[in-house]
């Protein structure tokens, strides 16, 4: 979902703690008082709520709550019809699609909402005036056209998108996108009043006050540049076509980035919800109001296999099996986090025809095994004709990476003779730049997915990617994921089983080193209830939250 | 008395833009760039953005443009709160800062007045020991030991102080008093050496000898003659209290500059950071400025010499 | 004349690191209504400690008064609470300090410093004390007074600084002023203007004067009675005529021996050689002894007690007693007393004078 | 005179800023000379500049106007390190507070030796703890005192220090700026003698600045009288005190009390009071009217100042 | 007079060695003379011998414990502290126990809390304390204290002194480091801050006029920007490390030192002895160095004190954003800092580096205290 780089990239570093706290941030629910309002406590101020500009998970989140889209994710990770009137339909090429929507959605200033805001919304999000960075991101390669005029090169109208009527939108896309209906939820993709938009110029979506809305809840006392910057609230929407089925009549946020501040705040009823940190886990653990939520953030190391040593696939290998994943996740995370032993996270994507997970089918590729990594080191060592072999590893800044930087270290020393590591922790954006750069030897690093496709996943370790850092190459992963991706992208499950395969193929060359998938924890009112989490997009939906009195 | 204010400030301006040109040039040096979400984004889109917002030109354009803009005011708008104006972020985050600085520093200097005060007049007794150790702990222990501390008992066990946020008065006791030990102990260690060397001198006894009371004493003969050292390190201590503004406003939830400024940096945020730089600055030269005045206040044979600074 | 001030057997001692100092050992006299009590010695002496205690401001830790009565107009002040204190000071006994560049609050207008006893001692309102501050300031020949009034002690000479502290000193008419030294830091024209406004005032209140001072060219325009100090001890003390034309201690001998005259020209000053006792550890004899040419056995054993030459005139040397052998002052102090011989000197000291 | 002089003032000038428009004219435009070997007096009311006077001799401050001839040199032209060097080994100083004058946290020994560090005037550590007892022992303090600091020694020893200290470099004139007025008659007379002693040793040539005339004119050979930034009358000492003919100088002997209660009781003080006892109708000179008696006057008053000399 | 004295007595003194202006006082150079001052100094000493102890722990203390610096084992992690022969001392809190206190509706929920709190089965190594009984009637909880012995539990018999931290590393070995580290750190900054700042302040002041302007802005420059832009900076250009944290350390540290040193000298400037030195012909060096810097020593002292704290803490954040040390080194800032993340819940893991600081800031400023008035010649009796 929306973590994309900073979530995914900040979650990587912090491993579990510092994730938490963004999201611990995001929300909590119901007073116990029988009030449908929930208090809810988030990690950052709101960047934007101009659904084109938005490229992080707070962003998304709210959006989620006082916009609505075409089609939502469900408690099932379904797209269930929101705007449009039933699914779309689909051509045979899978190129266009037709989406029908209905006639009683409308915007708090009363505006109907209509396909003209939808086109109006994905053009601008791919008009390189705007300067979105997520728009070519999400639509490029989707979206007919998108590519050319995110360069500069094509029109904005001629995007592939169109309102042949004022309730029905049609769709062209470059190539057929089989998770494109899970797209269509994506913040980038909800639509944008022109009328209004306009009127407002650059002051569209400063504040509240500078905003329509046409989802579940309206956002009032919003104003990052005001008196009141760290809290803001959202209220019922009565305009809102499927107001009957949202129960809150308030949802109250603030800002609060220490975790032991929101758990304080919890403890004394404020808030609904705390995230929790490793230390605190121990503590509440076993408490009815303990509550973990697994996400699909993946974790894992890095390799730059242009380095000497960690070009011998004898030397991933012993590192990737020879680290404690068990107690990483028990011990230092604490928080339901789950060993990783694969690069695409479980209960995520399931086989188009049997319904399987993604990950149950696969299994475990690459294992703890320390025996196995001894044996695998030695051969390496023998390999590359040297008894010391000395490797850089970039970590992140966050207290929890450090810690389990430190025992990754610890790991690797200890269980294989000769190597020596030396942990170098950098900022964010340092990281990024580093990474970019391909400037290091073994990189803690974590992506989260932007839909609901396996592609999200496999798609960067091809070696053509421009995610590509690694300096990874294997012809036969490239084909199969370019293949999954071109000529079998109507084909899904022999698309599905290229990505099965391609998995096998990364995981067999121990190109990178699967460590977790993040969990977080949380102090959770238990009357708080009818919370959606989502893998992808807005990591909640509150829009059928209750308080169970 | 005025021309000097004057030619202050017209230093003041001449630091301030130097200030401005340096971090101009140190921001340029930060590693990454100011899109929040650039591991997104290819070249070619980066490129595209960039030009959007004029990062693409030569460093020498930029700069010209940018103390252009500064002369007139306009700081940008801010990369991460898209399209916010920098002055309207900085307006909102300036005054809590500021009501949450001053009153520390206004308050710990009290205390640490008192407390310095104290040992001074019981110079060498258990007084005098107890509020050395006592500044002594509020030197070696961070603020924000002392902001986790209050907050777990006074607001969550003991219930008496709401433990968050930031806008009523019961809300402001707790990251003030947090925030005011250090100065308060570093007030009170410097007023107590003074105090007792002010207090052990001829014109002491002169007044003692008139038969001044012990208080008119202490407070209208030799507080003032204390207090130059004191004023002396309010310097620092107003610098350093800025900075520990980041992290006693992010313990309690305040919407302060302190989060601007650190959001600014973690995420490129140039225009933040350029902004909230420039008015630290600003503010550290005025206090700087304050500070040389208010020792020709306190005392009049610096009013004299204080002509050629 | 009655005696406004008896000090009787005063002891003060300083308690430091090295151990306790006795500034002052023991020293009595009286002070009579009316007159100017001159106190001369050496530096460290125990002068300025003496007078202080009178006032009790002796800073306390490191300084106590270990013994003795301070008994004005019959109260003994030793018993005396701060409070009380703080009720006598500035108002019955006040003092001018040795040194005018630091006896004044640097960040107080003077105006205010000489106003604060007056508004301490009497019920008179601010306008009252300022139009009083104003005469004082004004008869203590500070120029253009209403312009300075409101300046700052750094704006004003060391010789206008002074006439400042007298000024504090003097603004409640005090009964006993203490002038510790009040123009050491003057030339001699403002000196002698200072010291005749200290007489007319005197003159005008009748208040007594003790005055501190080694030039003993002041101590002998201003003073009655003059006492001589000595590691912490009144080694001799008389009227000024007798101290001047007959003194008998030989410290006083080698004081007036060492100020030159107008006329002598060419033989050297008479320095007394060698430097005061530590009064860490005061020796056992007289104090003086080892400086004294005149030095018995008996100086190295035992202290001297005060011999009574007349009924006014005390001194403590073994000279006096009547074992001792007979000694001549040295010469140049024997030619100042030469042509001034007294009335009441004794007949034979006379003969001895003129033979010489 | 056939003596050598040693300083020549000439028309000295030490104005002082003190604000934007306000000046102190500290120095006033000031001649004399200084002959080798003697011990000239400077006397006058306490702030006449009498202190500034000695400091612009010896470049503590640069003067405003006017020059100052040492053997023919002038002090305050332009002059390189050697000649500078050369310069402050043959010019010092005594301070006039003994106590303010001392580093408290040098030793008496390297108080003493800083101008032999300076100079380069000994070669080893031996030597140099030679010459600093040598100089101890020339100033009456003992080797004893060489490891002390300035607060452990009473006012006359603290003053030797100073002197010591102005010795070391031996230089061959001394200006000395009230060695004395800090110290108890006693001291005062023994530094008094040591000053003298040392010139009759070693011929040095003073500036001695005091207000105590009867010391002053003990010392000097020669005295100045300033008042108020100009100097108003240049006599031999006894001539000065015998012949004073300026009114201040007047009122300044007569303010002298004498240690002699009978002589007090009578003494009659003259005051002086500018402006009644000039005459205003032109701006006076400095006119000898004997030889070796300099008086600031007009043209009336030195015709009336002649008269009375006879 | 009671006993008149011998007449014997009353004869002229031969020559009595005049012993006046002897100095009953051995002749010791400025060190030896300081040493003594110091010496007498109850307090100086005191805090001599607390960071003496200190500085011995920090090179020795590792030794005492059988664990490494980076002995990790995930199965002793958050161990509480357990000191040999203190087990029975419960108030201590080094008995290897876990406390904590439940309320709940009745004993046996708050009994259950406790069980799923300490993640075990039964109550076999849980000793329970009854504070209060519950009450139906008046509303009242039960409140119950329980100890757990997480060491019986887990079948540990080694002792952890200070207990471990999360990675199952020992405290008191990584105390006793990062002590080691945090002082060298502390001690190196204060004296290169004491370097440059006194040096800075000193000419500043000293050459006055132009010059002192010049530099005084200079000095607000540097304060103008912030030391956050900087310090990432320098992640670019150096290397993780002491040099770096040095580097960041120094790069605007001495200005309140410049500041301060300034304000100083400009007082004494004007002071006879530096007059009295310039008539010598002293340059400009020698007076700053042997006659103006030496009377600023007791406020420069003072001053150094409030940089030890700084230069600690400072190094914690460095370490945090990566420019500091790297693991497995640590520093006290750094154990305090994520001692601080846990304090509600296992306060020990603070609470030792912060006794430790804090007792090391004791030590400092009084000696601090004690070595100025040493150095102080005045003070000498
Ligand atoms: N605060 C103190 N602590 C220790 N000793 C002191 C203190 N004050 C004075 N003394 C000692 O008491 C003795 C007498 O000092 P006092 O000031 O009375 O001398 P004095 O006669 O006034 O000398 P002067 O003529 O120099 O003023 C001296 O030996 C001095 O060292
Ligand atoms: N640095 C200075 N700046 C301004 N004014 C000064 C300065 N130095 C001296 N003066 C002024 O110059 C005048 C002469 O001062 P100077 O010190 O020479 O007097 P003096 O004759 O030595 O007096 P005293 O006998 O008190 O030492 C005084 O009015 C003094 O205030
Ligand atoms: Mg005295
Ligand atoms: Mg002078």
């Amino acid at each position: 979902g929306g973590d994309d780089t900073s979530d995914s990239d900040n979650s990587g570093n912090d491993g579990g703690s510092d994730s938490e706290q963004d999201d611990s941030g995001s929300d909590d629910a119901g007073s116990a008082s029988g009030e449908q309002v929930l208090n809810l406590i988030e990690a950052s101020q709101i960047p934007t709520m101009d659904s084109v500009m938005a490229t992080d998970a707070v962003a998304f989140q709210w959006l989620n709550e006082t916009m609505e889209g075409l089609y939502r994710l469900d408690e099932n990770t379904t797209p269930v019809p929101a705007i449009a009137d039933g699914d779309p339909v689909v051509s045979e090429d899978g190129l266009e699609w037709t989406v029908t929507l209905r006639e009683d959605a409308v915007w708090s200033n009363s505006d109907p909402v209509t396909a003209h805001d939808f086109v109006f919304a994905w053009r601008r999000a791919v008009n390189p005036e705007t300067g979105s960075e997520y728009g070519p991101f999400m639509m490029n390669g989707v979206l007919k056209n998108a590519e050319a005029i995110s360069n500069g090169e094509a029109e904005v109208d001629t995007l592939g998108v169109e309102a042949t009527s004022d309730y029905e939108l049609k769709i062209t896309l470059e190539k057929p996108v089989p998770y494109f209906h899970s797209l269509l939820t994506f913040g980038t993709y909800l639509p944008q009043n022109e009328a209004f938009v306009t009127e407002k110029g650059s002051d569209y979506a400063l504040n509240s006050e500078n905003l329509l809305y046409n989802g579940p809840f309206v956002l009032t006392e919003w104003n990052p540049t005001g008196e009141n910057a760290n809290q803001w609230t959202l209220v019922k929407n009565e305009d809102y076509w499927d107001k009957d089925n949202v129960k809150l009549e308030n949802i109250n946020v603030s800002i609060v980035k220490e975790t032991s501040t929101g758990v304080n705040l919890y403890n004394t009823g404020e808030i609904d919800r705390a995230g929790l940190s490793a230390e605190y886990v121990a503590q509440y653990a076993g408490t009815e109001d303990y509550r973990t939520l697994g996400e699909a953030v993946l974790f894992y190391l890095k390799f730059n296999h242009d380095n000497e040593f960690l070009s011998n696939i004898n030397v991933r290998k012993a590192i990737a099996m020879t680290i404690g994943k068990q107690g990483l996740v028990d011990v230092i995370l604490a928080n339901g986090s789950l060993v990783s032993n694969g690069a695409v996270p479980s209960s995520f994507t399931s086989h188009p025809d049997t319904g399987e997970d993604f990950r149950e089918i696969n299994g475990d590729l690459i294992v703890e095994d320390k025996e196995a990594a001894k044996e695998y080191w030695a051969t390496a060592l023998e390999e590359l004709g040297t008894d010391t072999v000395e490797l850089g590893y970039l970590g992140g800044d966050s207290e929890v990476a450090q810690e389990m930087d430190a025992y990754i270290k610890n790991q690797l020393e200890g269980n294989l003779e000769g190597l020596t590591v030396e942990v170098t922790s950098v900022p964010f954006e340092e990281r990024i730049s580093r990474d970019e750069n391909s400037e290091y030897d073994i990189q803690n690093s974590g992506w989260g997915p932007d839909y609901l496709d396996p592609s999200t996943w496999l798609n960067m370790w091809t070696s053509d990617s421009p995610y590509m850092t690694m300096n990874y190459n294997n012809e036969e992963y490239d084909t199969l994921v370019h293949e999954a991706n071109n000529e079998l992208i109507t084909d899904l499950t022999a698309r599905y089983e290229n990505f099965l395969e391609a998995e096998k193929v990364l995981m067999e060359d121990a190109a990178i080193a699967p460590l977790y998938q993040r969990s977080r924890a949380y102090l959770w009112r238990p009357s708080v209830k009818g919370v959606i989490s989502n893998p992808m997009g807005a990591d909640f939906t509150y829009k059928y939250a209750y308080i169970e009195e | 008395m005025g021309k000097y204010i004057a030619k202050r400030a017209g230093y003041m301006l001449i630091t301030l833009f130097i200030i401005a040109t340096f971090s101009f040039i140190l921001m340029k040096l930060l590693p990454g760039s100011p899109l929040t979400a650039e591991q997104k984004v290819t070249a070619a889109q980066r490129a595209i953005i960039e030009a959007k917002y004029g990062l693409d030109q030569p460093i020498l354009i930029q700069y010209f443009k940018y103390i252009g803009n500064l002369v007139q005011g306009d700081l940008g708008v801010s990369f991460q709160l898209k399209n916010q104006p920098v002055t309207s972020i900085l307006m909102a985050g300036v005054p809590v800062s500021a009501q949450l600085g001053i009153w520390a520093l206004f308050i710990g200097t009290f205390f640490g007045m008192l407390l310095g005060l104290l040992a001074s007049i019981k110079h060498n007794t258990i007084f005098d020991y107890g509020a050395n150790i006592v500044s002594v702990l509020g030197i070696s222990i961070p603020s924000f030991i002392f902001a986790g501390l209050l907050q777990y008992f006074v607001g969550v066990k003991w219930g008496l102080l709401p433990i968050a946020f930031w806008g009523t008065p019961e809300q402001m006791i707790m990251p003030i008093i947090s925030l005011s030990i250090f100065p308060m102990a570093i007030s009170s260690r410097f007023l107590r050496t003074e105090m007792i060397e002010v207090l052990g001198s001829d014109y002491m006894v002169t007044a003692k000898a008139k038969g001044v009371s012990n208080f008119a004493l202490i407070f209208k003969h030799a507080l003032r003659n204390a207090l130059i050292p004191l004023i002396t390190v309010m310097g620092p201590m107003a610098v350093s209290l800025m900075t520990g503004t980041l992290v006693i406003e992010q313990i309690f939830s305040v919407p302060g500059l302190g989060e601007q400024f650190t959001r600014g940096v973690l995420t490129n945020d140039y225009s933040i950071i350029m902004g909230t730089t420039l008015f630290f600055a600003f503010f550290f030269i005025l206090v700087i400025l304050i500070i040389d005045l208010l020792y020709g206040i306190v005392d009049p044979r610096i009013r004299l010499a204080g002509g050629d600074d | 004349m009655e005696n406004i001030l008896e000090v009787k057997n005063l002891h003060v001692s300083f308690d430091t690191y090295g151990g306790e100092v006795q500034a002052v050992r023991g020293v009595s006299f009286d002070l009579k209504k009316g007159e100017t009590l001159a106190i001369v010695g050496e530096s460290g002496s125990g002068k300025s400690v003496t007078t202080r205690a009178l006032a009790k401001l002796i800073p306390s830790p490191p300084g106590r008064i270990k013994e003795g009565e301070i008994l004005f107009e019959g109260k003994d002040l030793a018993t005396l609470s701060e409070r009380e204190m703080q009720k006598i000071r500035g108002k019955d006994i006040s003092t001018i300090f040795q040194d005018p560049m630091t006896s004044l609050n640097p960040t107080m207008k003077i105006g205010t410093q000489v106003m604060e006893g007056l508004l301490k001692h009497n019920k008179i309102s601010k306008k009252e004390a300022r139009k009083r501050t104003l005469e004082l300031l004004e008869l203590v020949g500070l120029p253009e007074p209403e312009k300075r009034i409101d300046q700052y002690p750094h704006q004003f000479s060391g010789g206008q600084r002074q006439r400042i502290v007298i000024a504090i000193a003097l603004a409640c008419g005090p009964k006993i002023l203490i002038a510790d030294e009040p123009t050491t830091a003057l030339d001699v024209t403002i000196q002698a203007q200072i010291l005749e406004l200290m007489k007319d005032i005197q003159k005008k209140v009748d208040s007594s004067i003790i005055f501190i001072t080694h030039d003993l060219g002041v101590v002998a325009n201003v003073a009655d009675r003059v006492a001589v100090m000595y590691a912490g001890k009144i080694v001799e003390i008389g009227t000024a005529d007798e101290i001047f034309y007959n003194p008998k201690h030989p410290y006083t001998w080698g004081l007036l021996g060492s100020m030159p005259t107008l006329d002598n020209e060419e033989e050297s000053l008479i320095a007394i050689p060698g430097s005061p006792p530590d009064m860490l550890n005061p020796p056992i004899g007289d104090a003086f002894a080892t400086r004294n040419e005149y030095a018995m056995e008996i100086d190295f054993v035992e202290q001297p007690p005060m011999f009574k030459v007349s009924d006014t005139h005390y001194a403590a040397t073994w000279l006096l007693h009547e074992h001792a052998p007979k000694v001549e002052p040295p010469l140049a102090v024997q030619s100042r007393m030469k042509d001034n011989l007294h009335a009441n000197v004794p007949e034979e000291r006379k003969k001895e004078g003129d033979r010489s | 005179m056939s003596k050598e002089k040693l300083l020549e003032v000439r028309n000295l000038k030490q104005h002082f800023k003190t604000g934007r428009h306000s000046v102190v004219k500290a120095v006033d435009g000031i001649t004399f000379d200084i002959f080798k070997g003697e011990t000239f007096g400077l006397v006058g009311e306490s702030g006449c500049g009498k202190s500034t006077t000695g400091r612009s001799i010896i470049r503590l401050y640069n003067a405003t106007d006017g020059d100052v001839l040492f053997k023919g040199e002038s002090v305050h032209g332009k002059k390189n390190k050697a000649d500078l060097k050369t310069f402050n080994q043959k010019m010092q100083m005594i301070f006039q507070d003994p106590y303010a004058s001392l580093n408290p946290r040098m030793t008496v020994m390297d108080i003493v030796a800083e101008g032999l560090d300076i100079h380069g005037l000994v070669k080893s550590p031996k030597e140099r703890q030679a010459r600093v007892f040598e100089l101890l022992e020339t100033v009456g303090l003992n080797k004893e005192h060489a490891n002390r600091y300035p607060h452990e020694f009473s006012g006359g020893q603290r003053q030797r220090i100073g002197i010591a200290r102005a010795l070391a470099v031996e230089p061959e004139f001394i200006i000395a700026d009230e060695p004395i007025s800090a110290l108890d008659v006693s001291i005062q007379a023994q530094v008094v003698n040591l000053l003298k002693d040392l010139q009759d040793r070693f011929g040095y040539t003073y500036l001695f600045i005091a207000h105590d005339l009867s010391m002053v004119k003990y010392i000097s050979d020669r005295i100045g009288v300033m008042y108020f930034g100009k100097m108003v009358e240049i006599a031999d000492s006894d001539e000065l005190y015998k012949n004073p003919m300026h009114p201040y100088t007047r009122s300044l002997l007569s303010a002298i009390p004498l240690p002699d209660p009978d002589y007090e009781r009578t003494r009659r003080r003259v005051e002086y009071d500018p402006e009644k006892d000039h005459d205003h109708s032109e701006d006076p000179e400095f006119r000898e009217i004997k030889q070796g008696h300099w008086v600031l006057c007009t043209t009336k008053e030195f015709e009336q100042y002649k008269k009375e000399m006879k | 007079m009671s006993n008149e004295p011998n007449k014997d007595l009353f004869v002229m003194a031969k020559d009595r060695e005049d012993t006046s202006e002897k100095i009953n006082r051995p002749s010791l150079t400025f060190w030896q003379d300081s040493w003594m001052r110091l010496r007498k100094n109850k307090g100086a000493l005191f805090g001599m011998i607390v960071l003496i102890l200190i500085v011995l722990m920090a090179i020795f203390g590792p030794i005492f414990s059988s664990h490494g610096l980076d002995d990790q084992d995930l199965s002793l992690s958050r161990m509480p502290p357990k000191v040999q022969g203190l087990e029975n001392f419960s108030w201590l809190g080094l008995d290897g126990k876990n406390r904590e206190t439940f309320e709940a509706d009745t004993i046996e929920l708050a009994e259950q809390r406790a069980l799923a709190r300490f993640q075990q089965p039964d109550t076999e190594f849980i000793e329970a304390e009854v504070k209060q009984e519950p009450n139906n009637e008046t509303g009242e909880l039960a409140v119950v204290e329980y100890a757990f012995d997480k060491y019986a539990a887990q079948g540990v018999d080694e002792y952890f002194w200070f207990g471990t931290d999360t990675l199952g590393r020992d405290l008191f070995t990584r105390v006793w480091l990062g002590t080691r580290i945090s002082l060298l750190i502390a001690l190196v900054a204060a004296f290169i801050d004491m370097l440059v700042g006194v040096a800075y302040g000193g000419i500043s002041a000293y050459f006055g006029g132009r010059t002192d302007t010049i530099m005084q802005r200079i000095i607000e420059v540097l304060i103008g920007i912030p030391n956050l832009v900087v310090v990432i900076l320098m992640i670019m250009i150096l290397d993780p490390g002491i040099v770096a944290i040095i580097i960041a350390l120094t790069i605007t540290g001495w200005t309140g030192m410049a500041r301060i040193v300034r304000g100083q000298v400009l007082k004494l400037k004007g002071q006879e002895f530096v007059l009295a030195s310039r008539t010598l012909g002293a340059s400009h060096t020698r007076i700053l160095t042997k006659h103006l810097i030496p009377n600023t020593i007791g406020l420069i002292i003072i001053n150094a004190m409030f940089t030890i704290p700084n230069a600690i803490f400072f190094e914690a954040f460095l370490s945090f954003i990566g420019l500091g040390l790297q693991a497995p080194d640590t520093s006290l800032g750094t154990l305090i800092n994520d001692g601080f993340k846990a304090l509600q819940v296992n306060p020990y893991i603070m609470i030792f580096p912060a006794i430790v600081m804090s007792l090391i800031m004791i030590g400092f400023n009084i000696l601090a205290d004690g070595l100025r008035d040493a150095l102080d010649p005045k003070m000498r009796e």
